[in-house]
């Protein structure tokens, strides 16, 4: 009988075991530890390589709807930049993109004493996606006669030395969309290498560029903020999240085999089940 | 040079799709598989006639692409069967310019079976296109109007999941169908039927009969089978080369 | 307990949208209508201002093209005519003549031709053979006329199947850890910044 | 006459975008990227034009006093009232930022964060061992599952998640993007030939329903 009622079991029990294990380990961290993955591992590697002359690239592509996920990536490798010193200038290609980079180093440029125009530049919006990575890797100045807030950006010391795309020593794209690819695709051939950080929609479809070393490196998702978080030694916001997201997979997990063993136990019982279930439907799921 | 072959390669799909078409105007013996899928169509809409209870149909917030433009094909056989038993169906939008396009499609399905008094322009809804709003306003219809059966075909983003699990709630029998590969896994999850990427399209030609629809069939056929042999063909060269 | 107005306001209508989970109930009904309703005029007025943008000041500046689209646009009304409202069809028509011609295009290029002729990879790993096994088996899978499935083909259309069921198990998967993510902020807010009792 | 208007100008509508894929004549470039646009415009109509439906459907249920007549009063309500914000004050007024961050922004991702629940319930329903089929549903899915998490980091998992990732996830699913291409390109080239044409209201003239 309890078998039965575990195999039927309501989907409000699903919901509220789910909401306890993200709630739980927020309110009480367990610290469970994770390894840092090869991709972001990559992407660390060639940050610390940076000089104090170089100049970086950062496009925070995301939307609202995966900032959740994109978000703490990005806080993550501008900590790492800034802490290396490197000049940063934002490329926007998306609506957000500039709040994305604005808010962000509103939050972390005193620590560092980064100032505007002298260590970073935000530009403009492009739109037009691919056209708009096109533009950039092709006529870089001309792109960008000016900066976001309308100052040629010849007069920007953050980005002096700056001719083409090439000068640039990294480019760093947080994405939920095909932007890195552009950048592989533009970019990467005029000789400047492109990391990654994404969410874990597209990361499926990024991982076949880090086989062929088009793609420098990749952060994978939430569980790649945390390991870039571990990794330059600073816990953030997704390292205290990594708890909930094992918990809460661990949850399901459980779920699913408290499922399978209550129906496994329930049908056993249950002869005429047992009947219907070789009523295979030709090629249907096998209901 | 490529342009050429690909244009090449279209003329003679439409060629064979001809021959096809005819052959099947001609002989009548329908040359397509069953497809279990899709004659749960026909299941729901018995289902939903017998409780008394209405249809939901939907095509997600993909807007004008291709897997909107079958499941017209879809939503019309659907709107005939409706009109045929009397059943109650409801047509959500989220699209601005799907909507007008989908209340057409059902008026005309409507007089086609010679009852324009049974088709009531209130029930093809356009909700938002904004897609929680659009979803939120497909729950509400789910409860409040008890749907018995909710059929979602079309190009689906995040809403998948969400509108299964709605559906899910309120216990309605539920058919998917798209071809939007990262959204195909939650609806095989979460709905009772689900065709899979190109058997939505092939659902107007089996549902409907209709040979222009069948001969096209036929045509993506012979083009998936020489596919079959120009990859194999392509990957064995691949390796002789990668030998050499 | 936080005091900003702004994170109150999201807390409560969190609390509203989960209570949705556990039963449908006026409360979400209400808050369901006035989402609708904000979103629809947020379309609205986005919309006019675009129309003003690209349509009524070119036309205004003498770009006389921008007239056809205008006219379409308004024989789109005349389906509140009775009447007339056949004419709503003429823009409705060439709607879907230009989207069927993208998506054609769109489809021959990138979703065909490239994903055919990138699978032609050399078969020297077993990556690399299941990958060409895997597509091949998947697309057989698809043939959906009697003659054309049988003997060999309906076999790989069985291997097809599995790979399928592979290939959505590993994207379902894939995809929890970002449906968590999620939820995680909205978790943070109720409990985090509205009543203070997250660290 | 008025339909064959109607699948004309669907007909010359697509074969001139089709053309500018194959044809590289400026006169058909400039063509279709004007009929691109001008399909952008005409959206912009028929956004504005769903709203007046959506106006006109719950004024009517509003005057005919039909069930939940309240909830209607709540949708032509706040939207009114957000049109006259959004149009007199504009989008970058404080009072249309206020409402758009802490009522629409949070709705939005409170409910798209529902999905968490949702994937964790429609896993729980259907990943039961039934056949062959959802054995291999699960297995996978509960692998990646491992992979993603501190969990199954002694067994190697990530690596066997990122294979499955890698290798059979993507060839079944270009698998289904190649077959799905070509219903996608037989659709629309019926769409654009006139032989599709349930979507004018018209009826055709080679279907046979019984």
């Amino acid at each position: 009988m309890i078998s039965k009622k575990l195999a039927n079991l309501d989907s409000r029990i699903v919901y509220a075991v789910v909401f306890l294990s993200i709630l739980l380990p927020l309110w009480r961290p367990l610290g469970l530890s994770i390894s840092v993955s090869d991709g972001t591992l990559k992407v660390h590697g060639l940050l610390n390589a940076l000089s104090q002359d170089d100049t970086v690239i950062v496009s925070p592509s995301f939307t609202p709807s995966t900032e959740a996920e994109v978000y703490p990536q990005m806080e993550a490798v501008l900590r790492h930049l800034l802490s290396r010193n490197a000049r940063i200038a934002f490329a926007c290609l998306n609506v957000e993109s500039q709040i994305y980079a604005e808010e962000s180093m509103a939050a972390l440029a005193p620590e560092f004493g980064y100032e505007y125009g002298v260590d970073y530049v935000i530009l403009p919006f492009t739109p037009g996606m691919e056209t708009a990575v096109a533009a950039i890797s092709n006529n870089f100045l001309g792109t960008y006669p000016r900066d976001a807030y309308g100052t040629p950006l010849t007069e920007i010391e953050a980005v002096t030395g700056i001719r083409s795309v090439s000068d640039f020593a990294l480019i760093v794209d947080f994405n939920t969309g095909n932007t890195a690819i552009y950048y592989i695709q533009y970019a990467n051939p005029r000789g400047v290498r492109v990391v990654a950080g994404a969410s874990g929609v597209t990361v499926p479809y990024l991982t076949p560029y880090l086989a062929t070393g088009q793609l420098s490196g990749l952060i994978d998702g939430m569980r790649g903020a945390a390991e870039y978080e571990s990794a330059i030694g600073y816990p953030g916001e997704a390292l205290a999240a990594m708890d909930a997201q094992s918990l809460s997979h661990a949850s399901i997990l459980a779920l699913i085999g408290l499922g399978n063993g209550a129906s496994f136990l329930s049908k056993r019982g249950d002869a005429r089940d047992a009947e219907q279930k070789k009523q295979s439907y030709g090629g249907e799921l096998d209901e | 040079m490529r342009q050429l072959i690909e244009l090449c390669a279209l003329f003679s799909m439409l060629l064979i799709a001809v021959i096809y078409g005819r052959d099947y105007s001609r002989t009548g013996t329908m040359p397509i598989r069953r497809l279990p899928a899709l004659d749960s169509v026909d299941e729901a809409v018995g289902r939903t006639t017998e409780m008394g209870r209405p249809i939901h149909f939907t095509t997600g917030t993909g807007g004008m692409v291709a897997d909107t433009f079958a499941a017209f094909a879809v939503l019309e056989y659907l709107a005939k069967k409706t009109a045929q038993y009397e059943c109650a169906l409801i047509v959500s939008n989220a699209d601005p310019v799907v909507h007008p396009i989908t209340e057409n499609i059902v008026r005309a399905a409507y007089h086609a079976q010679g009852k324009p008094e049974s088709f009531k322009p209130s029930n093809i809804r356009y909700h938002s296109d904004s897609m929680l709003a659009y979803v939120s306003g497909v729950w509400g219809i789910m409860e409040r109007e008890k749907v018995a059966a909710n059929i979602m075909m079309g190009y689906f983003f995040a809403e998948s999941l969400l509108l299964s699990e709605g559906g899910v709630r309120t216990g309605a029998f539920q058919i998917a169908g798209t071809a939007s590969t990262p959204q195909l896994p939650f609806l095989v999850a979460a709905c009772d039927q689900t065709l899979i990427g190109e058997e939505l399209f092939a659902a107007g030609a089996y549902l409907t009969e209709d040979p222009v629809r069948i001969g096209a069939l036929m045509a993506q056929d012979t083009a998936k089978i020489a596919s079959i042999g120009v990859i194999l063909l392509g990957a064995l060269a691949a390796t002789v080369v990668s030998q050499i | 307990m936080s005091r900003d107005p702004g994170i109150w306001t999201a807390a409560l209508l969190t609390l509203v949208a989960w209570s949705y989970l556990l039963k449908q109930n006026i409360l979400f009904q209400a808050v369901e209508h006035l989402f609708v309703g904000i979103s629809a005029a947020h379309a609205m007025t986005v919309a006019f201002t675009n129309l003003r943008d690209t349509c009524l000041r070119p036309a205004l500046s003498g770009e006389w093209t921008v007239i056809v689209p205008i006219l379409g646009g308004l024989l789109l009304y005349t389906r509140f005519v009775p009447k007339i409202s056949h004419l709503s069809r003429i823009p409705l028509a060439f709607t879907m003549g230009t989207a069927a011609g993208v998506v054609m295009t769109g489809s021959l290029g990138p979703s065909f031709i490239q994903q055919v002729s990138g699978t032609m990879v050399p078969l020297n790993s077993p990556d690399n053979a299941i990958l060409v096994l895997g597509t091949v088996t998947t697309i057989a899978y698809f043939l959906f006329g009697r003659k054309s499935r049988s003997g060999v083909m309906d076999c790989a259309a069985k291997v097809g199947r599995y790979v399928m069921m592979a290939s959505f198990g590993a994207a379902y998967g894939n995809t929890v850890m970002m449906r968590m993510s999620l939820l995680i902020p909205r978790i943070r807010l109720v409990f985090g910044d509205w009543l203070g009792l997250l660290p | 006459m008025k339909l064959t208007l109607a699948s004309l100008i669907t007909l010359v509508a697509g074969i001139t975008v089709v053309a500018d894929y194959f044809v590289a004549a400026p006169v058909i470039n400039h063509a279709a990227s004007t009929f691109t646009q001008w399909s952008v415009m005409l959206s912009a109509f028929s956004t504005a034009l769903g709203g007046v439906n959506l106006l006109a459907v719950h004024k009517k249920r509003l005057s005919q006093r039909s069930a939940n007549w309240g909830l209607s009063v709540i949708l032509l309500a706040s939207m009114v009232a957000w049109l006259v914000i959004g149009l007199s004050l504009g989008t970058e007024s404080s009072v249309y930022k206020f409402i758009w961050d802490n009522v629409y922004s949070s709705l939005s991702s409170t409910l798209f964060a529902l999905n968490a629940f949702f994937i964790a319930s429609a896993a729980y329903r259907s990943f039961r061992v039934k056949g062959i089929d959802t054995l291999i549903l699960l297995v996978t899915a509960c692998a990646v599952m491992l992979g993603r998490t501190g969990l199954g980091e002694a067994y190697r998992m990530p690596e066997i998640a990122d294979w499955l990732i890698r290798v059979p996830n993507t060839a079944g699913m270009r698998g289904i993007t190649i077959g799905g291409a070509l219903g996608a390109i037989s659709v629309s080239a019926r769409v654009i030939l006139g032989l599709e044409r349930g979507y004018a209201g018209e009826r055709r003239s080679g279907g046979s329903y019984q």
